[in-house]
């Protein structure tokens, strides 16, 4: 077994237009830039998306969302640095916004994964955000219940990988990258170096191979921050 | 009733077909006891990946008596090794990968099997100290769920039923049975007969089933290795 | 109303206040923006663990511009560091912390805090992106929520009120707030006043509150650090 | 802060009787066999116990039950080589078992643990074990509804512990003992050895410090395998 290829393109060309997408990262850390761009290149539209925020500058996702290829965005923040991509976006109708609570969206994704599909949370009861969910008292207080989130496909960042698909992940980068691993059908997971099976002590895996599809070597990958201190437009 | 002691298939001879059917690169959960068994008869040219339930994954065979590490074990608490590819981590997510539909092949043992594919297997239902385990998270959650089973109890008592009669493990899940005298797929509520043995005749196969054996096509003939038998 | 400009305290000092309260071995939560503030304050004999919800715990601080490793960032996506006691996570155990009610204390900013402890700090209801990141889950599950605030708007109106106008992030969830001119509980559904700058009469106080001020004990003196202001 | 404390009696002595437990291990992996032969020596009773399984020999959580400390056992899988404590007890009617299928009970744990008070699980739909709990349907498919396990104290066994309570695990013996830290009031943790501030890499921690109360060095902890080999009786 040799989960291994060798191009993000490879990868992402299996994604059809109207998939529904998690890619990894909070804000920069740990999302997966040259998938996404490998993306833009392939050109699939009518995305549904699934990202903590909606981008910063013009690469990555918010490249992708300036190519018009994302209908749907489910994020919890949708705001950053240099957000106009996004919110040019959503004031002009193009893109629907799916405003999720951080935790929530992150145990709605982790519920996805392990097989739960449905949970409660005292999160967000009594807001706006509750509107329409089940609500129920547990020992005297109030929950709403939520439902998990699934994708065809995720775009996950991770450190090292095996030919196996064993992940590891670069400190904060951590971030939504395994959990989103485990929720998708297809976990494609960029990595700055793929090492030999057996080149990751067996307790310090993050990811276990069983939620990864394929694992692409990105060697010195880009990191959103600094492309967008350098002002680059992709593509 | 037909006497099939002498010519049913051995447990050795069970587990190896049951492993012919497992594909290169599948996620399989082997049940403890009798379908650890299948895990020495994987093909060499496929490799499958073993789940234990207690949070490993890809691990090696038993160490050598006496160099046993008891925090290295599988979920039937024997000795187990590591190598190139295993990876450790905690219930919930071992279970994450059961409920979340992650497994490709879960092979358990069988009290009763119903032809609905309900699954017997953790409770005679006489006293004794109910113990459940892993079984039900397995049974309903692993894409393919197949059982390993002598096709009649040892009293000559079929295992293969119309319904099950003890406390249910899950409903509807077995998707295949590797019995001692066949190969039997569950299919819309329904046994289909795809394989048996050459020695016995189909009626006398459907004596010894508690259901009807249906057909879909030709029932090949179940050649095991005699070397196991 | 009465002119609070030249009195008020500066958000230096109404985050020293804040730091003041924070208890050796707390695990704290600070906002992004204002609330980030606090931990500049720390007292040195108290050690506070910091939790910053993108997956880190017990992080230090910026590094020297230039020297960023974007892996290691805050919830605020600044760039900062690790010390010995770190951890990384993901975000579901990240939230684990925050739901599970393991955090001690958030410390957020407001638009409006009702008597009740009602919050709004996410959404100013008119139009723009809406975006909520981790508050409504710290507000609602840390055992302490403390809001610092100016007492009172950009145009003078007060931001203790009744009850909310705002679009909520959480229901009776603040437990105290340090304004730029007192410090004040909520306990049972009021607001209860614990200190307040001398400068400011209790009457003139009340005048620029939107709810009634209880007092259930001494009015104590809020004295910040003059350096700070 | 400094949660190290010196023996495993300081620890348990806060234990109360009617104290509910959460005590790690799956089988004798990960068994924190000190801190619970600590409490035998401490004596607390009518004790609800959390474990997977229900002991083994004379030692450990089996010695816990034969001393008549237990008053309910809450697990998955009550049997071992060696079951004759907890039989005995169970038919004698002098304990109540609570059986709850192994990924089922990991979940519930996790739930307390992350605040989450209710959730649904297709395991044990349609068997006995689902009797009395709410049902659903959700995408075509049927769900019981489960609730979270909370406990005032656990007991759990790491490897590697720094001041602060970050932890580390060895090998199999992880299992349910980061789930337990995360779902008890308060989590007391023997580990093989204390280590300094900055003694575990940031990235292989499997157990932040915010879950751990205080951290116990057991030098060359036993192994319950080990001791029923040696037909150990504790005490």
């Amino acid at each position: 077994m040799d989960k291994t290829i060798h191009a993000p393109a490879v990868a992402v060309s299996q994604i059809p237009d109207g998939a529904t997408l998690m890619i990894g990262g909070f804000g920069g850390a740990g999302a997966p830039i040259e998938l996404i761009h490998a993306l833009i290149d392939h050109g699939a539209k009518d995305l549904t998306v699934i990202n903590n925020n909606a981008g910063n500058g013009h690469v990555g996702l918010a490249a992708l969302i300036e190519q018009k290829q994302v209908r749907k965005l489910i994020c919890s923040f949708p705001r950053s640095a240099d957000p106009v991509v996004f919110t040019e976006a959503y004031q002009a109708g193009e893109i629907e916004l799916e405003l999720v609570p951080q935790g929530t969206l992150a145990e709605r994704i982790r519920a996805g994964g392990a097989g739960v599909p449905a949970f409660y949370t005292p999160t967000a009861y009594g807001t706006k955000l509750a509107e329409g969910k089940p609500q129920e008292e547990f020992e005297g207080r109030m929950y709403i219940r939520e439902r998990w989130l699934k994708a065809d496909f995720a775009l996950i960042k991770g450190e090292l990988g095996d030919p196996h698909g064993n992940l590891t992940y670069r400190m904060a980068s951590r971030n939504f990258n395994p959990l989103m691993a485990m929720a998708a059908t297809t976990t494609f997971a960029q990595v700055s170096r793929v090492v030999p099976l057996g080149g990751i002590d067996p307790e310090h895996v993050v990811t276990p191979g069983i939620f990864v599809s394929n694992v692409i070597e990105v060697a010195d990958p880009a990191q959103e921050e600094e492309l967008n201190r350098a002002k680059v437009v992709y593509p | 009733m037909t006497d099939i002691t002498d010519i049913k298939l051995s447990n050795a001879q069970i587990a190896w077909r049951a492993a012919q059917d497992i594909e290169d690169g599948a996620y399989v959960n082997l049940g403890i006891g009798f379908p650890e068994l299948v895990a020495r008869f994987q093909p060499e040219d496929r490799q499958a990946i073993f789940h234990s339930e207690n949070g490993v994954l890809d691990f090696g065979p038993a160490p050598p008596e006496g160099e046993e590490n008891w925090d290295c074990i599988n979920a039937g608490k024997k000795a187990i090794t590591i190598k190139p590819g295993t990876s450790f981590f905690h219930q919930a997510d071992s279970f994450a990968m059961v409920r979340g539909g992650h497994l490709d092949l879960a092979i358990l043992g069988a009290y009763e099997v119903a032809q609905s594919g309900d699954l017997a297997n953790w409770s005679t239902g006489r006293g004794g100290v109910p113990a459940v385990g892993g079984a039900m998270d397995l049974v309903q959650s692993a894409k393919r769920v197949a059982v390993l089973t002598d096709h009649v109890t040892r009293k000559g008592q079929p295992k293969l039923v119309a319904e099950c009669a003890l406390p249910l493990t899950g409903v509807r899940c077995v998707t295949r049975l590797y019995t001692s005298l066949a190969t039997v797929d569950i299919v819309g509520g329904h046994f289909v007969l795809r394989e048996k043995i050459p020695t016995i005749s189909l009626e006398n196969l459907q004596l010894v089933t508690g259901a009807p054996l249906h057909t879909d096509g030709p029932v090949v003939d179940l050649i095991c290795p005699e070397a196991l038998a």
